[in-house]
């Protein structure tokens, strides 16, 4: 728990209200960065999801307390991201690290 | 030695190909670990029943081994397994799985699996193969080859389930199948690749020994799945020419099957 | 122990503790203890895990004498399944259900929820000195999910076209494409199935974080609730992706999405109406991301069991109790990255292939040191041989074999010719049948006494171990030859079919000797007499329960940990009082000491 | 014994139950969407050009949505912390803008669904293809003569009373969308072309393919629906338990305050999950 005494609280309703703010702009960025057409798709998708992971760091951490969380939860946490980032990552690995005269599209050409 | 393991200790079924003899071996190799290990412990097992049984030990002692001797056990055992990672299954997979022959030098052979049979197609003498699609796939072309692509002219379909090769040339199998996974396995050959819908994937390797295989199917693939073969025949040079001839007789006739 | 303020704080609580008797319903039915919940996951899955085995057994006949009518069951599998069992001659499509169902019912309706959720519901809360598990209703929902999961499951044989026939895993297109419903049954069944876990596994770790008595620090947990707390988080991390996958499929089967399903599929000369574009190795990948880790909350639990009963049977610690800690969690932590060693012949390139057969060397390595902890254990010891230890001895060579035979699996340039072959359902059978099995029965005959206060018949279980253990390696034995000689798994004729195929050309038998399929016989014949023997174990385990010996001590064993220490059979809430613990689980034959186990709770 | 730890935190931990176990079941959601974003990393990178459709789906609402849902997950917090500050009047109102920004959360995207199942493409016989909204179709009986108007049915359906049943085949649909000649030209537009939407009339001889842009049509819309239909259940559930602590459930408030707002923090956990997930639902699925 972050905060405990009413002094406390009241500091923290004021960063409630900074971190909503921040993720409202955040959303206006996004979407207007959508509609600018950023010169290349990558670059739409690496403004896109830096947006999107402030965002989520910024409800995890102060919404949701992880900022001032116990040891116990943060150690929860860090292997489950490590098993996501494991699966996620091995898994197109290995989608691709296919031998070179082998065709990987999973479309109907062969 | 090596002969006798394998085929009196562990049963091991013809071999016909030239990278098969490392499969054996290696399969050996790490059975005479695994032998080690367990004839070793189960020794120690058997001695340490019939030594602590409580008849003749009443009172346990509270230290029980003071000895590093399994530690080194396990480190030796670390050893044996990281020599037959780097030393052996690396690289062999490496060559099995990667390294392809040059496609002038090899028989190519591309293998549609469907439930519950496999159809072979040869490249002809352009050495080049038609395009495939399943889009193409009509009743009258059940192995959806593109009709009107030039290469594809003079591509040669075997009748369904069977399969030549000449003997002693690389063999590439180019696998795909219309319906569901199945496997193109040929133990004889040390051969196992699953044929995925939706995918070509590929494996290559050098039949030895002249002769007729049976390639079974090493997925479920539905209620025919046991029965899935097909005879692969490795041929002597002149057979396979002869036979190639008799198939490709009437050029492009028989190519859209 | 300094009690905190939060101590002091329910002790209060346990004034208003002393609650009115709860009627029937309420005590054993939709109970919230932990213990009974503990028994309903143990009958239910004792059920379930011989009636997996039934459906091994016929599928054996037919192995065994491909083509001929089925004794005893067979003309009920006709009124059944009709066309696919006519005259009681079992078909293929039957065989691929059964196969399926026996592979789905084995792990996830029998030796999971019996070694996680049933000895782990009853011992884990008294071994470490709590009242109860931290969420009691969310525990009994746990149970009443995984039990509805169960009734999918078994209502699915009845349904037009029967059960899953795709496999326990399931591959699609196969399993999407099969006409039956069954397959959205299995996939409803699954998705229960995993919720209920899921629910589990949140609570086993909320209970052993949270709930350890006061003293009980990490290291002074019994070896068991270790393993419980690893496997719990297997769960918790490992099954949403199936859950993931589940629902896809489902989509798949249902809503024609294709997932799974690449374009230009054509089925039996008829091109499939669906989108297209997805990618049926992405099921696979998401199916063994649980897979793998799942074949460790099979064998987790029993270890744990068998480390128990070892300790109190040899009469002295555990030898390298921090190693068998350190190596339970590594095990848990590295079996989440080596999922792809049963993809090596989908068509892996050098690299992936050797990044998933480097880490499958690696969490062997952790086994090893874990058996050999146990093996180390017995030096030194004053053994005893009552049934439960004979069962945990039996299990240590008999992993070892599985274990073992997994090393030319793990390395992928062997599994070449080893992939699904009998050596595979050999390799793993050791495992699982009279490794975790055995593990699992040596827990009934052990912690029998302390659920119903009187002991099962040690004659009888000790015929019932011989026996088993007799019939078990003559079971899967011989399979390992047959794979090696190449014999496939999943064939319905046990390989009949392809090795009698004559070479029209010479007339020679090309495949398998007639040998190696005249082996069918003989694994049939032990199976069937395995499966007799099983009746001596269900008679003595529910007349036991009646005429039993009855205990004399609330610890018959003499055992050092809490679970022990409770009254015989333990009351709601447990303890009389919370226990406080003063040192580690294996207390045994400590120099100097008035007895030969010094329980956890005794003061110094 | 009771099992302790129910309301104050343990002292080795600093964790009372109820967070554990809601962090522990959190962590398991996050490997369920994880194993789904994965899904779709592998999907779309698999994906053939041209069949991986780009803004399909409405914008303006998603980014309504996506304020919606900020703004509940603020109300969440500072619901919390009005029952901190004992304000549970405060907590009250506060609490039932959450539950108001997640019933219009839900409506808004019911709305979408119900823009998709409208929206169909057809692929004609000459190959080419519209695209756009289905707006009306006509079928004819089986003796052709008579002619009814009607929500689209298939190519054909049955209808009336066991026996009188009558058949009755499509004769044409009109779609209000645009032409295209690929699909590539539908799903992956060029930066500033718009097509210029009319009315279609298609007639039932012309028509290869027909369907609509449910979760069957391609798998970008299958990974959409499971994706945003999973979440939308994630939202029903952190709802309906929000909701029953804020009603139902409020008598706690009087009895075990901090058990009450206990429960009021965890919940919110939830809801704040629900929220982190949309946030990168969002962008994945509105934008690339
Ligand atoms: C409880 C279940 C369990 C356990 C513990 C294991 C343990 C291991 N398994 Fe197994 N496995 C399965 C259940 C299990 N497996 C199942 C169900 C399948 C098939 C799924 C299917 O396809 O349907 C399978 C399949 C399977 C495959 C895929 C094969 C294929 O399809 O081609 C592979 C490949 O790597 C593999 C490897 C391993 C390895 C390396 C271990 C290691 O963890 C083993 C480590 C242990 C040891 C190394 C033993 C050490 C012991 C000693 C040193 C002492 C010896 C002493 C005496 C004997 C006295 N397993
Ligand atoms: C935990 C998992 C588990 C267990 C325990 C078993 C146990 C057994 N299995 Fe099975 N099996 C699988 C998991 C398991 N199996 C899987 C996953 C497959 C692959 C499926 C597929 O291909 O998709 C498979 C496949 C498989 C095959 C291969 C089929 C084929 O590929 O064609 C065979 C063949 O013989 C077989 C046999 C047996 C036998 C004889 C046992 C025996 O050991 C059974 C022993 C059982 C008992 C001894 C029961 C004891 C019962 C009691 C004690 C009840 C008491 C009850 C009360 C008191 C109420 N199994
Ligand atoms: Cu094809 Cu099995
Ligand atoms: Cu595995």
């Amino acid at each position: 728990m972050s905060a405990t005494t009413p002094d406390e609280v009241h500091k923290s309703v004021r960063k409630y209200l900074a971190v909503f703010i921040a993720l409202i702009i955040g959303t206006v960025i996004t979407v207007g960065a959508y509609y600018v057409h950023l010169p290349s798709v990558a670059m739409t998708i690496a403004v896109a999801l830096l947006i999107a992971s402030v965002k989520a760091f910024l409800v995890a951490g102060f919404f949701m307390h992880l900022i001032s969380e116990k040891k116990m939860i943060y150690g929860i946490l860090v292997a489950t991201v490590f098993f996501v980032i494991g699966l996620c990552f091995l898994t197109i690995w290995s989608m691709h690290d296919f031998p070179a005269n082998m065709n990987h599209s999973v479309t109907g050409q062969m | 030695m090596l002969d006798y393991i394998k085929t009196k200790l562990l049963f091991m079924p013809v071999l016909a190909s030239e990278h098969g003899k490392d499969v054996d071996d290696f399969i050996v190799y790490i059975h005479i670990l695994m032998a080690a290990l367990f004839v070793g412990w189960f020794a120690y097992f058997a001695y340490t029943l019939f030594r602590f049984r409580q008849s003749r030990q009443p009172k346990a002692d509270y230290t029980g081994v003071t000895s590093h001797a399994s530690s080194y056990i396990e480190f030796a055992v670390v050893v044996f397994e990281a020599v037959l990672l780097l030393g052996f299954a690396v690289p062999l997979w490496a060559k099995v799985a990667d390294k392809f022959p040059d496609k002038k030098d090899a028989t190519l052979i591309r293998l549609t699996a469907e439930q519950f049979s496999w159809s072979a197609r040869y490249p002809g003498p352009d050495g080049e193969y038609g395009a495939q699609d399943m889009k193409a796939f009509a009743s009258d072309n059940p192995l959806a080859y593109v009709k009107d692509d030039p290469k594809g002219k003079d591509d040669v379909t075997a009748p369904l389930k069977e399969i030549h090769v000449p003997v002693d040339r690389p063999v590439i199998v180019y696998l795909t199948s219309k319906d569901v996974i199945h496997s193109f396995k040929i133990a004889p050959m040390r051969v196992t690749q699953d044929a995925i819908p939706g995918m070509i994937s590929a494996v290559h390797f050098r039949p030895t020994v002249v002769g007729k295989y049976l390639v079974t199917c090493a997925q479920l693939c539905g209620n025919g799945h046991s029965s899935m073969n097909a005879f692969f025949t490795v041929d002597t040079k002149e057979n396979f020419a002869k036979w190639m001839a008799e198939k490709s007789k009437g050029g492009g006739a028989t190519s859209f099957e | 122990m300094q009690p905190t303020a939060k101590e002091a704080h329910h002790g209060d609580a346990h004034a208003h503790a002393h609650h009115e008797e709860l009627g029937f319903w309420r005590k054993y039915i939709f109970s919230t203890d932990h213990k009974i919940i503990g028994i309903q996951y143990g009958i239910t899955s004792l059920a379930f895990l011989f009636f997996g085995f039934c459906l091994m057994m016929a599928m054996r006949w037919q192995l065994a004498k491909p083509g001929t009518p089925i004794p005893l069951i067979g003309g009920m599998l006709q009124s059944i399944f009709k066309d696919m069992a006519s005259g009681g001659i079992m078909s293929a499509d039957l065989y691929n259900m059964f196969g399926a169902m026996h592979g789905t019912i084995m792990v996830f309706l029998a030796v999971v929820p019996l070694g996680f959720a049933a000895f782990g519901n009853y011992v884990v809360p008294l071994m470490i000195g709590a009242p109860d598990m931290t969420f009691p209703r969310v525990n009994m929902a746990s149970y009443w999910v995984f039990f509805l999961g169960c009734l999918v499951m078994f209502v699915s044989f009845f349904v037009p076209g029967g059960a899953a026939q795709g496999g326990w895993t399931s591959y699609s297109p196969l399993a999407t494409l099969v006409p039956t419903d069954g397959q959205t049954y299995w996939l409803i069944g699954m998705v229960l199935l995993i919720t209920s876990s899921l629910l589990g596994a949140v609570n086993f770790v909320a209970t052993i974080i949270q709930l350890r008595a006061p003293g009980m620090t990490w290291m002074r947990l019994p070896w068991f609730v270790w393993v419980q707390f690893v496997t719990a988080f297997i769960l918790l991390l490992a099954f949403p992706p199936l859950e993931a996958a589940g629902v896809m499929q489902l989509m798949d089967k249902v809503f024609h999405t294709s997932f799974f399903l690449p374009s230009g599929l054509v089925v039996s000369g008829t091109p499939v109406d669906v989108s297209g574009g997805g990618s049926p190795l992405l099921w696979q990948h998401l199916f063994w991301f649980l897979g793998h880790p799942e074949v460790y909350v099979l064998i987790l639990p029993a270890m744990g069991i068998v480390c128990e009963i070892i300790a109190a049977n040899t009469r002295k610690p555990i030898w390298g109790y921090k190693s068998l800690v350190y190596s339970a969690l590594a095990v848990g932590f590295i079996s989440f990255i080596v999922w792809a060693h049963h993809m090596y012949v989908t068509g892996m390139g050098t690299k992936i292939s050797t990044f998933f057969q480097t880490t499958t060397m690696i969490i062997s390595i952790p086994s090893v040191i874990i058996l050999t902890c146990l093996f180390m254990s017995l030096w030194g010891g004053s053994i005893r041989f009552n049934t439960p230890m004979l069962f945990a001895l039996a299990f240590l060579p008999m992993f070892g074999i599985g274990g073992l035979t997994g090393l030319p699996l793990g390395f992928n340039f062997s599994d070449i010719a080893l992939h699904d072959s009998y050596y595979v359902i050999a390799h793993f059978h050791y495992v699982v049948a009279p490794g975790s099995i055995f593990g699992l029965l040596a827990g009934v005959y052990y912690w029998y006494p302390k659920a119903t206060g009187r002991f099962m018949s040690e004659t009888w279980g000790k015929v019932h171990f011989w026996l088993s253990l007799l019939f078990m390696n003559l079971i899967f034995q011989p399979m390992f030859a047959q794979g090696l000689a190449g014999m496939s798994r999943r064939m319905y004729d046990g390989g009949a079919t392809y090795a009698g195929v004559l070479d029209p050309a010479t007339g020679d038998v090309v495949g398998l000797t007639k040998q190696m399929i005249g082996l069918n016989t003989p694994i049939t014949h032990a199976a069937i007499a395995l499966g007799a023997v099983q009746l001596i174990f269900i008679i003595n385990f529910f007349w036991s329960i009646r005429n039993g010996e009855k205990v004399k001590t609330d610890n018959p064993w003499n055992a050092t940990t809490l679970e022990w220490q409770t009254p015989t059979p333990p009351p709601h809430g447990n303890f009389a009082s919370e226990p406080t613990v003063y040192r580690g689980p294996y207390e045994y034959s400590v120099p100097g000491a008035a007895t030969d186990f010094t329980p956890q709770n005794q003061p110094k | 014994m009771d099992i302790p730890y129910t309301v104050h935190p343990r002292a080795d931990t600093g964790l009372y139950n109820a967070k554990v176990g809601i962090w522990l079941f959190l962590a398991s959601e996050v490997m369920l969407f994880g194993a789904l974003f994965s899904s779709y990393i592998l999907l779309r990178v698999g994906a053939p050009d041209g069949t991986w459709p780009h803004s399909v789906l409405n914008i303006p609402l998603g980014t309504l949505n996506t304020i919606v849902l900020i703004s509940s997950s603020i109300t969440v917090v500072l619901a919390w912390a009005s029952l901190k500050l004992n304000n549970f009047a405060r907590y009250r109102v506060i609490q039932s803008i959450t539950l108001l920004c997640s019933l219009i959360f839900l409506v808004i995207k019911s709305f979408e669904y119900r823009d998709k199942f409208a929206h169909y493409q057809v692929v004609q016989k000459d190959g080419k293809y519209v695209d756009g909204h289905l707006t009306g179709s006509v079928y004819l009986d089986a003796d052709k003569k008579t002619r009814e108007e009607h929500g689209f049915r298939g190519l054909s359906f049955t209808e009336g009373p066991k026996g009188a049943q009558k058949k009755f085949t499509l004769e044409s649909v009109t779609v209000n969308g645009f032409e295209a000649k690929s699909l590539a030209e539908i799903n992956n537009p060029k930066v500033g072309v718009h097509h210029e939407h009319k009315d279609f009339k298609i007639a039932a001889a012309q028509i290869k393919k027909i369907g609509n842009y449910g979760p069957w049509h391609n798998t970008y819309m299958a990974i959409y629906f499971t994706l945003t239909g999973l979440h939308a259940l994630h939202v029903i559930g952190g709802a309906l338990v929000i909701g029953y602590i804020w009603g139902p459930g409020a008598a706690m408030w009087k009895t075990d305050p901090e058990r009450y707002i206990n429960r009021v923090e965890v919940s919110g956990l939830f809801w704040h999950f629900v929220d982190l997930v949309w946030i990168f639902l969002f962008p994945v699925l509105y934008l690339l």
